[in-house]
């Protein structure tokens, strides 16, 4: 293979392992195994490991709500993510967070974050640590489109242009917030002028070529990484409902037909056999992880809940006191009272 | 016959329809109250049949959201603002408590601003730590605010028209475990005025203080503790500003042991001023101190035998009532 | 006179009151009658009169913690805002709000706002209540260069832009918050390019030249009186330090004469003997207003205190119940104790 | 002989120079914190000492600070981020409640938040509603925020300090009206561990329970009340979270009558707290109910004899204990 084909190859493997990921989330719900139903797919964002490829070992990132894809093609293990979506106790959070609230330090993801908005400036606040410390080191603060209205957006901006940190705003713009269609929440589409305003560099890309996102994003994170903070929109579509429930009533089918086609792992697809590649051997491959991400959810459904106990855990570190249960308490002020 | 069988929901919804074709002003803002008909569908079909300039669809600004709503409130409407979750009222806290709260007191009783802030909050849906929290202390600790928390289906209707004429700002918080509740909606007859709880359940024994969801868990023990031959009077405040003292006080007075269920962590909650008003007021009355039971001091954790166990039930209730009444132990007291 | 020399008369008649008003406000200071120190000078801001000028009788505003001079351009009596700044019960806010709470609903001033940006949404709800109400009026969010970091701004902005509303951003660029001089606190400067990136018509024009701020202020407001929201950054310097107290140590003596030397009033003076008014006619005025100001100052040292009572009077509108005191709370629990 | 006579400024100045000295992880980073030297002063000189690097002047953008200061807090930093007014609180609860405390729950003990909110808060300069609140309530009722409220010189230090080593959220709040405070700072000495309460006066009649700048008016009132033959015992909480509750129970146990003293409005403030948590745990051993002496449920207004009526003072508490121990009633009891 060609470099170009194995990066290819190497993206497209990332991005069929999102969606099938994604798919047995949704399967999880269906089968009553998901901790509730705010489950929010990223299938039709699958562009994002171009984002998530261009970045360094050393990286690190925050995610919205919507985040699973962008740690999937982070590397994240399929068994620990979905065990984690089903409130299980080897999740990667104990079965605390769940769907939204996915982190693993390991892996630099330093948390999804069911607010929206709420995890930007976290990204901006790691940049001031690497910095500081004068290590190589970017973060990525990824987002919705939704959260291009939300202030602390801006205010981050600044901060980031003017200390000259290394971040970048990696908006994906999947044309919706939940029911609101980006045009109406927005009266201006053109987010990257909104950057720029602020002091950034800014882009456009097509989500949907993910190579393109790729090259991008290599740029604007070499740009970071030298100081220069940036950002940059993915423009997606959202395939599917907000959150597993929603059939989204509020948009007709031409235009989910339209969005759909503009897939990017079939254009991916598309793409590799065009330069050569065996379709059989693109159908082994995914073969390969839809069987890997069955065994994942196998195992996701098969683990413990965790102990009642462990919920006193984790609020204070380990070698602080934990918060007394209100049984206790009560059981202290009877007891005494009955003295 | 103006009573009918309806859900929480529906009752909300009926009483933001009653209120706009009354009056004009009224205006709902919030994210997808229109086209997707509100997170939890209160404002369903709302957008058809007032239109897109009195159901307005926002962007993802929450503080903007509720600072137009203010500057609206002072300039002849009378907004509702929806927040799709009381976990997100940290976005706009300033224009709620420094703002909508003290607009009338700053500017000296020049103009007020009749707002009301929408929300829902508690757990139930596996939510998380973001989505789950009942946050009425904040709002609680803020003088010029009123606090509302309907339990019941007549009061979802009530007391949201009756905050829809109110000349200052009104925090009201739905419970997202009440929506689906069903009961008796009679348009034409409140449970009781605006400010005043209204006694759920009388009993001799014991008075259990409560509001919003734990009113229907407080019921159930109630019943359960009826089973054990203990008779609990239950309250619901419905609004926690105005608080109204005296029924809880005189019930106190009565049954001599009190009880206040939240499902708001402990420490800090609203649980602890009722339950330093009930000392306040019915001292010499207590014959044992006045229990709290409160949600625990922890986020909400997503994992549902976690999340049910981070707020109270019926069966806590009913044992601490046990304990107060009859001093028998539970499990839990070794 | 010229139209245009009465005008500019006007204007001139404007600021000049402006910083009549302002020198009284520090005497109050000095003769320790004040509310406190938090007395916020717009001294170097006079230019703000050309957009006040521009306003029509029914359009509103909302200011911030430096507002004095836009109320006193539109026309709020001086005697009621210095009582309220000496705290006292005839002041326009009965002695509750003080210097950064004024507010008068007869001037369509919806209130000065100590959190710097809390009064932007406001204005930008009174024209959503116009809009509603067709009624032909505008409000206008007065604020300064460091409400620009605030993300309530570009929430407001893009509320504004997206629902079409009557209303004018009006920034009032003194070149500082506090000691942030503004290029140390925004990554751009060219805040006119931040208001277009969200879909409204941006201009910076030079603040020490109150013609050209009232043209232009005129224009602006009449485009947002159709519908288009604009706004508008008026470039000026704060001559003196960031409140009573403050000395701008954090400056130098030759910027901050460069900065005076800028000074609205004195060029609006040039230009009207320039173009023909006598020296003593503009003497005769500046006395007529020093005059009325010292009344002005001395009826507010000679007004009332409110009572202490009143303090619970307000909280709620007067047909509610006012909150109980703590005292009388207290007397009952314990007599009721004592029984 | 390391104890040296200073200010609360000073010292907190102090603590914050020794703690850079000592961890070159901290940073500051806030409003005029840099050339300024903060707006009460706190951070003089300091940009001088460690740097734009260490102290970072920040554009007026506080959620922005805070969500910086949680980012930069698990990635390596120990941030302290100032915000200037606690009044401004409302416009970065999000990013403290819902993110800073949360983290490391939600992320199931992954990772800490080692950061220091500074802020200041109270009345005493005619600052008016939005500059002069006492908000710690809010923060007391946040699963995973410690919040210290130091009083005297020495806790302003040592209190700094020790929060700068702590593994998890502090809030930090001083008390306007205490800058200019003189006391003595013992470096080498606190007045007692993070987390415990201090008797600041003995008493056997009554126990006066209180924390920040009511300390003072506690302590003066404790003097007239001697005066007067009462013996007030005086603690001084000095952290809200951790609580010490036993310092308080054990005392309330000898008195018998205790009394809470917040600036802070009474309604849902943390006096409830704290008088609930005293009537649960010395519930048979209090004469009267716990008084709580608290400020009034109104906005603070400017007008300085109405600011200082707005909160308690010296002689309202002293009229309370006497009320309390002799009932002897003053003259606001009819
Ligand atoms: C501050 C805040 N406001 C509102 C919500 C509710 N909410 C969750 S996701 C969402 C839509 C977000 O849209 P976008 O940012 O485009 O992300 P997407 O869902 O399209 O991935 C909303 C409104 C929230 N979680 N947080
Ligand atoms: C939200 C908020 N943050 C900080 C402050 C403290 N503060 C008061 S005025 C001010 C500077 C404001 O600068 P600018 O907006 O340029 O107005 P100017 O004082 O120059 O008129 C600051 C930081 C505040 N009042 N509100
Ligand atoms: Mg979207
Ligand atoms: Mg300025």
């Amino acid at each position: 293979m060609s470099t170009d084909n194995r990066l290819l190859h190497a993206l497209y493997r990332d991005m069929r392992r999102i969606r099938s990921l994604e798919e047995r989330v949704s399967e999880l719900f269906v089968r009553s195994e998901s901790a509730g139903s705010m489950l929010h797919l990223s299938i039709g964002e699958e562009g994002i490991a171009g984002v998530v490829h261009a970045m360094e070992r050393q990286d690190s990132f925050t995610t919205h709500h919507r985040g699973h894809g962008i740690f999937v093609a982070r590397g994240a293990e399929p068994a620990r993510m979905l065990a984690e979506i089903a409130g299980k106790a080897n999740g990667y959070c104990r079965g605390k967070g769940g769907s939204m609230h996915i982190a693993d330090m390991g892996l630099g993801h330093l948390g999804a974050n069911a607010i929206v908005g709420g995890g930007i400036a976290h990204a901006v606040g790691a940049a001031l640590a690497y910095k500081r410390k004068k290590q190589p080191r970017v973060s990525v603060a990824f987002f919705g489109d939704g959260a291009m209205q939300q202030g602390i957006l801006y205010e981050s901006m600044n901060l980031a242009a003017l200390w000259s940190l290394p971040v970048v705003f990696a908006c994906i713009n999947n044309q919706y917030g939940m029911g609101t269609r980006v045009d109406r929440a927005a009266a201006n589409l053109a987010f990257d002028d909104r950057a720029r305003a602020f002091g950034l560099d800014g882009v456009i890309v097509d989500g949907a070529d993910v190579e393109l996102v790729h090259e991008t994003a290599e740029r604007v994170l070499s740009n970071a990484r030298q100081g220069k903070p940036g950002f940059m929109s993915l423009t997606c579509y959202r395939f599917y409902g907000h959150a597993r429930m929603d059939k989204s009533p509020y948009r007709d089918e031409a235009e989910e037909a339209a969005g759909r086609a503009r897939d990017p792992l079939k254009k991916a697809r598309d793409k590799l056999i065009a330069r050569g590649a065996k379709a059989a051997e693109l159908d082994a491959l995914d073969a390969e992880i839809a069987a890997e991400m069955d065994a994942a959810l196998e195992a996701a459904v098969n683990s413990s809940l965790p102990s009642v106990d462990s919920m006193f855990e984790d609020v204070f570190a380990p070698d602080q006191p934990k918060p007394v249960p209100v049984r206790t308490r009560l059981n202290a002020i009877l007891s005494e009272a009955a003295k | 016959m103006s009573a009918i069988e309806t859900t929480y929901r529906e009752a909300l919804r009926q009483a933001l329809i009653d209120a706009m074709n009354e009056d004009p002003d009224i205006v709902v803002l919030g994210e997808e109250v229109g086209l997707y008909g509100g997170a939890y569908g209160v404002t369903k079909g709302l957008i058809d049949q007032f239109g897109p300039e009195r159901i307005l669809d926002t962007p993802i600004s929450e503080a903007a959201i509720v600072g137009a709503a203010v500057g609206a409130a002072m300039s002849g409407l009378r907004p509702v603002a929806e927040l799709m979750y009381v976990d997100f009222v940290g976005i706009v806290m300033d224009q709620l408590a420094n703002q909508a709260a003290k607009i009338r007191y700053m500017f000296g009783g020049q103009i007020g601003v009749p707002m009301v802030l929408r929300s829902q909050g508690g757990t139930g849906r596996s939510a998380a730590a973001q989505h789950s929290q009942s946050l009425e202390a904040w709002m609680a600790h803020v003088p010029g605010l009123r606090l509302a928390m309907p339990a019941t289906v007549n009061d979802a209707y009530h007391l949201l028209r009756h905050a829809l004429t109110l000349p200052d700002p009104v925090v009201f918080l739905e419970h997202k475990g009440l929506y689906v509740q069903k009961g008796t909606l009679d348009t034409a007859q409140p449970d009781a005025p605006w400010g005043k709880a209204v006694v759920r359940r009388a009993g001799h024994d014991l008075t259990i203080v409560t509001y919003s969801k734990m009113l229907l868990e407080s019921l159930a023990a109630a019943e359960q503790l009826a089973a054990q031959g203990v008779s609990a009077e239950v309250i619901d405040l419905r609004t926690l500003n105005p608080l109204d003292e005296e029924t809880v006080a005189n019930s106190v007075r009565r049954t001599h042991r009190a009880m206040v269920v939240t499902e708001a962590h402990l420490t800090g909650g609203f649980s602890a001023e009722l339950s330093a008003r009930i000392h306040e007021s019915c001292f010499d009355h207590l014959e044992e101190p006045v229990a709290r039971v409160a949600g625990e001091d922890i986020p909400i954790p997503v994992s549902p035998p976690l999340e049910r166990n981070a707020v109270p039930n019926a069966q806590l209730i009913t044992e601490t009532g046990l304990w107060l009444v009859q001093r028998k132990a539970p499990a839990w007291a070794l």
